[in-house]
């Protein structure tokens, strides 16, 4: 099934859903990283996912944008059911992802990186029919992404592998917001930033929400995740403990449900 | 049982070993018996031939016809193979003692050097001589042979300042070409070059022409392959030595044949000969015409 | 980090750093030094024809290594370079001396070298095996193959197409064959691939973090395919060159042109790690070691210690790039 | 997550699935295939004294690719490895047959193998000049010397001593040369040193992630400096026990060694990336060229199809050891 | 110098100088990380390290290391001027390090990684004539070590490349803890880590500072910094900014330094 279908249109208060999965399982040899998990992302809402280290929040989103098959499950697209054969798929569904891991090429630029398999052809001829890159575009541009973000970054051409941890992690965010069209999916997109550039980044992932686009945002950082969530999926042991409202919950609960000291 | 005879050769790279297994192949369908090839993978490849032949011990071979790498490479084994039972006999090459195999049917290839050496100094009439050498692969028991003899037919010392230089081939064509390329641009003046086969020799003759002088250079080579042949009746060769894989690997088989049938063990050295090929006779040396090579050449 | 201008993101490195910092600066000089050295041993070394000859000798390990260097880039390696080139030579001679029309018997020997790269690409991509033995078990099919195809022996190809990349021209006084200009023209075109095309990016993500291509997106495998398809079709041309050179075709030819292409490679500063290197580098490299074997042949040295002199003067090239590159 | 366990961390895996997990097992399977196959197409192979056959014929590879997977998994690749077992072969030759005492002669030998390893890790850690290129020069070098040494020729070397590694002992009805045992000698005690000692911890560390290794305070270049010696010594044994297979010390023997050695590392399923891989997969890898060659001849194949074959069985057997992996 | 002299007793009322770093200045080509940075460790202290992103905080803490040559500058160990030829010879000195790119060999098992350059041999013969390792007892301590931490993981002879990226750094964290004799320095230990594991990390530096060890802590996280440290040494653009005291000093203040909004 395409994922170009036109979403269902929401139906009475029940707001609609653009990406679900039901009953996600996924093992690697005798380690269950997923057991069984449920995840629903509305349309125009951040969504934070939480959980202690390894309660399977890279995994799930890694089954969510085909970078892994699943052992089991289903996952739905605008409520039709969809099997992404690799992270290919889930782009050309509009679906951008910054992985914890951050999939950079250490030895490309920055520029190169930024616009890793989505480069830009030049205009005309050139790059129609020789298919030429228009570098100095893509320079520009991503020296313009990146003075967005307001990161400090040596010369633009300079190779990933010779920024600092953060910097690299704003390359990968940068990358995230610039295609997505669809939603983005961001592991843990702060985590090596420092505080103003961790601003920066909620500040962004609040603009792509306005431009309409659902974000799913896994964050570690409990005061990050009050401010900007407007939901918050909670993992625990490979499973959706709970999916609560800031509004509602206090970080302290959150942090019982993720530790198993307390339930929804 | 079918009777089996293997047959061991250098290497599968150069075209000599392959029409010897041809042959032998052939010989063997006529005959009635099954012939298990192997060779070494370079010249040099000790290891792979005596692997080889505790393979075909092991398979039960009647008799091992067997072109040693080196002379002395493979005595042990060899001894082990006669132990058993096993009819061995050298073919193209003879080991070092003679009589560590039952029999020898080769090429005398310091000979054939010599006939090489000897034709190209009288070709060259009372020219001053500048002397390349495209030598095959340094160490190797024919390489040795071959080369010495040439100097020795050509009646000069090995370091005389009559050579212009040399250089290694593998007796590969690619290499003989850049070989004699390089050559031709350190000293223009070469004007005889000893090759150490034929598929050397048309390297040499691609890179001569491509300096404009293959007209005014005696190149010569050892082997006598058809395609080594025409190239003599082309004129690009001025001379080749013949030998004769075919006669060779055939007179290996019937032995074996034999052996199997009766027990009866050929013995000695057997030499099956070697002819100067040219189109253009020298005196004092004897010599055939390429028409006489082209019917008696191997391979096509 | 500081920087005085007023944009957080600096603009791009000054031209001077960027010809230094250039991965082939360091081979080129080592080239250009070895020049000047047997230029002084002999002084034919520089005379035009010589200089030709170099070119001439470099033509096909200089185009193996084309396609040796995109398989690399992608962290693989490429056993069959030479054992494809000679099927080429070799099926596109059987034809044409069967009598078919040269063009075609070429071109169908190009096909066919496409085909065998597209092979390796297949196994590589779609069983994920390691080049290195996809590559060799392909070298050992074509070895059997060439000897039955061509009867294990060499044939002289008699025709003036399949020939005629070796026919020279005059440039300015410089006696070129068209052989090297295709090898320029193939040089080129992939290094325009390489660098100036999203699919020589591609390249270059994958072999420098595989997974990573993957996740963003790039179909990795599908990539894989068409850069061994892409080195296949150039083995082809190069066996075009090849009959150029000798109008022979040699089942037995091409021995070393592993060792040889992949040597251009290295020499050239692309990493067998994959992912970092270029194009240049590799035509450096390849014309390091035309140079080497001519020069060493011109200054009289001994075939027997050719290898031993040029042993040590790889290791000399190699640690001088190094050094200058640790230097920038 | 989910554990049963009331400690957060679990206990160690199973038997079993460690055996089914260990990397040498899909090789195995593979080999053992093989060896099936050949049995029923001829009851000869299965015969004792041919087993003893085989293993002899893996002697010398087999241990030369003892220290060729050393190298490799610290990321190198060891071009030199022929070259120098033939220079152990050749300096005791050459000694012994000038009178000296062949127990120092072999020595000596060995000795100067080692010296050369040391060389090339001494280029490889000091310069850090790529592996590949370190020892294609030293190939190159030594490839040269040989001959010098050797004058141009092979030569027989009649001695005892040297010759004593191919005499051979009964073991249960199984003949075996001492060869034989000092292989499988060496396998177990490099095996202890790469899995049971510091030093291979430390191997395996620098093959994986050398800026790692360096961060932790592993001195990464004497280390780098001690495989390489370590592997030197091994090639120095090797020629030991080529003497002992052909009393003959021939200047241009081995030239297949290197690929034959990276092929049963490769084989073996160890990474030429480094850091992945083991010591019992190489020997199994030795062991499969092996029996593919004898099996071959047994079965009567032709040898122009005899390459044919191996390429197609080497693939096979890379292939399903790969998805034996990617199953579990 | 060998760094094993006796230290200098810290005279009056002046705390000994553990680690120093005067002027230090590293450049990569035209990019100046180190912009001539001063650093003082104290005895007994924890002292924060923190600055935007790229200001030079992991090139200072490599150069203070020897992972890295500075271009120039000084540093003392207890006063004395030291030249560390490598992270082995820091090592030698006492000195354990977080980095912030972890520094594990992801093929390894979590075991080997905690031991790694440290590996215990086996007692008696075995250990000292055989130099076998002791597999099982630093299996054992392995196990005992990330319990203390109260990591969630899988079992402990896993590769660490399938552990999730907290428990990675949970690994290198843990081996810092467990070899240090001198001092401690960690580069963003919790920057992946869960609220929970946090809260472990920031025990354990605390049990360290404790047990008499000083401690370098960088982080991007103010709650925690001000939580725990004693002194804050703030980077900017490759210089110290200023060392504050949280006491003092209010988060705001230290960002206001940091972007320099404000100096101190
Ligand atoms: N390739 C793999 N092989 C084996 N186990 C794996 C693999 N990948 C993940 N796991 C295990 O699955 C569990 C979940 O990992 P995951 O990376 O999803 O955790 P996480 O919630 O993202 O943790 P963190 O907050 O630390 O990033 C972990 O226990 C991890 O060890
Ligand atoms: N090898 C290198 N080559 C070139 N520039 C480098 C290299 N290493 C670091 N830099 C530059 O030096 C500056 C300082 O880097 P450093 O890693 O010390 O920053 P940091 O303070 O640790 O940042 P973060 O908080 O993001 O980890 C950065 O601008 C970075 O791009
Ligand atoms: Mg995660
Ligand atoms: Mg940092």
């Amino acid at each position: 099934m395409s994922a170009e279908t036109t979403p269902l249109q929401a139906t009475g208060t029940k707001p609609h859903i653009v990406l679900e999965a039901r009953n996600v399982v996924k093992t690697y040899g005798h380690v269950t990283a997923l057991d069984g998990v449920d995840f629903e992302l509305r349309a125009g809402e951040i969504l934070a996912v939480v959980g202690d280290n390894g309660a399977g929040k890279s995994t799930l989103i890694k089954a969510l944008t085909g970078a892994l098959h699943p052992t089991s499950g289903e996952i739905l697209l605008d409520g039709v059911p969809i099997h992404f054969k690799g992270p290919l798929d889930a782009r050309h569904a509009g679906i951008e992802t910054v992985y914890q891991d951050l999939a950079v090429a250490p030895a490309l630029d920055i520029a190169s990186n930024l616009f890793l398999g989505r480069e830009l052809r030049a205009p005309g001829l050139l790059g129609s029919l020789f298919r030429r890159l228009d570098k100095k575009r893509m320079r520009e541009e991503a020296r313009r992404a990146m003075n967005e973000l307001k990161f400090r970054l040596p010369a633009i051409d300079n190779p990933v592998e010779s920024l600092s941890g953060g910097q690299r992690q704003g390359v990968a965010v940068a990358r995230a917001a610039l295609f997505a069209r669809k939603l983005v999916i961001m592991d843990e997109p702060t985590a090596a930033l420092g505080v103003r550039e961790t601003g920066q980044v909620l500040e962004l992932i609040r603009s792509i929400r306005d431009r309409g686009l659902p974000v799913v945002l896994i964050s570690h950082n409990m005061p990050n995740v009050f401010d900007i969530a407007d939901r918050i999926h909670i993992m625990r042991l490979g499973r959706r403990a709970a999916v609560v409202s800031p509004k509602t919950h206090t970080m302290n609960d959150v942090v019982a449900i993720m530790t198993g000291a307390a339930t929804a | 049982e079918d009777v089996i005879v293997g047959l061991v050769t250098k290497t599968e790279v150069n075209p000599f070993f392959v029409k010897m297994r041809q042959a032998a192949d052939a010989r063997a369908k006529e005959k009635g018996v099954k012939l298990i090839a192997r060779a070494g993978k370079f010249d040099g490849d000790n290891e792979g031939q005596v692997a080889a032949i505790e393979d075909l011990i092991s398979a039960g071979a009647k008799g091992i016809l067997v072109t040693p790498n080196n002379s002395s490479g493979m005595l042990d084994v060899i001894k082990k193979a006669r132990e058993a039972g096993v009819l061995v006999i050298a073919l193209d090459t003879a080991t070092d003692p003679a009589d560590a195999v039952d029999a020898t049917f080769a090429t005398d290839n310091f000979e054939a050097g010599v006939q090489q050496g000897s034709y190209a100094r009288k070709a060259l009439g009372d020219k001053k001589a500048v002397v390349a050498m495209l030598d095959g692969t340094p160490g190797g028991t024919v390489d040795t042979f071959r080369h010495d003899g040439y100097l020795k037919g050509f009646g000069i010392a090995e370091g005389d300042p009559s050579i212009a230089g040399a250089a290694i081939t593998n007796g590969a064509q690619d290499k003989g070409q850049i070989g004699m390329e390089n050559l031709l641009s350190k000293n223009g003046d070469i004007n005889a070059v000893y090759t150490i086969n034929e598929p050397a020799a048309a390297g040499a003759y691609a890179a001569l022409k491509s300096f404009g002088k293959e007209g005014d250079v005696m190149l010569t080579s050892i082997d006598g392959g058809c395609a080594g042949v025409r190239d003599v009746k082309d004129g690009k060769i001025a001379a080749t030595v013949m030998q004769f894989p075919y006669k060779m690997a055939a007179m290996g088989v019937d032995a074996v044949v034999e052996y199997a049938a009766t027990g009866k063990k050929p013995s000695g050295f057997v030499n099956t000969g070697s002819f100067l090929i040219t189109d253009k006779p020298v005196e004092g040396l004897e010599s055939k015409d390429t028409a006489w090579g082209l019917e008696n050449c191997w391979g096509d | 980090m500081t920087t005085a201008t007023v944009s957080p993101v600096e603009t791009s490195r000054s031209l001077k750093s960027r010809i230094l910092g250039a991965p082939s600066a360091g081979p080129l000089l080592v080239l250009i030094g070895f020049c000047l050295i047997f230029a002084l041993s002999n002084p034919r070394f520089l005379a035009t024809h010589n200089l030709s000859i170099i070119l001439q000798q470099t033509v096909i390990i200089g185009v193996l290594a084309i396609g040796q260097t995109l398989v690399i880039l992608t962290a693989g390696i490429d056993l069959a370079v030479g054992a494809i080139c000679v099927l080429g030579t070799i099926v596109a001679g059987k034809l044409v001396n069967l009598g078919y029309d040269p063009v075609l018997s070429m071109g169908f020997a190009i096909l066919l070298c496409t085909a065998a790269g597209l092979a390796a690409g297949g196994l590589v991509s779609g069983l994920r095996l390691p080049p290195f033995i996809v590559t060799l078990g392909i070298l050992g099919i074509l070895t059997a193959a060439l000897r039955l195809i061509s009867e294990g022996g060499a044939f002289p190809v008699r025709d003036p197409f399949l020939a005629w990349t070796g026919n020279t021209m005059k440039l300015g006084g410089f006696v070129l064959t068209y052989g090297v200009l295709i090898m320029f023209a193939l040089y080129a075109i992939v290094w325009y691939l390489l660098n100036q095309t999203k699919w020589g990016r591609h390249v270059y993500a994958i072999g420098n973090n595989t997974e990573a291509a993957r996740l963003v997106g790039i179909p990795v495998r599908r990539h894989l395919l068409s850069v061994y398809l892409l080195a296949g079709l150039i083995y082809g041309i190069a066996a075009w060159l090849a009959l150029g050179r000798i109008p022979n075709a040699d089942p037995n030819a091409m021995q070393s042109a592993n060792l040889d292409s992949i040597t251009a490679v290295v020499i050239g500063g692309t990493s067998l790690f994959g992912g970092r290197g270029g194009l240049i580098g590799t035509l450096i490299g390849a014309l390091i070691v035309g140079v080497l074997r001519n020069g060493l042949t011109l200054a009289g040295i001994d075939p027997l210690w050719q290898d031993l002199v040029t042993g040590i003067l790889v290791i000399i090239a190699v640690a001088l790039d190094q050094m200058s590159r640790r230097k920038s």
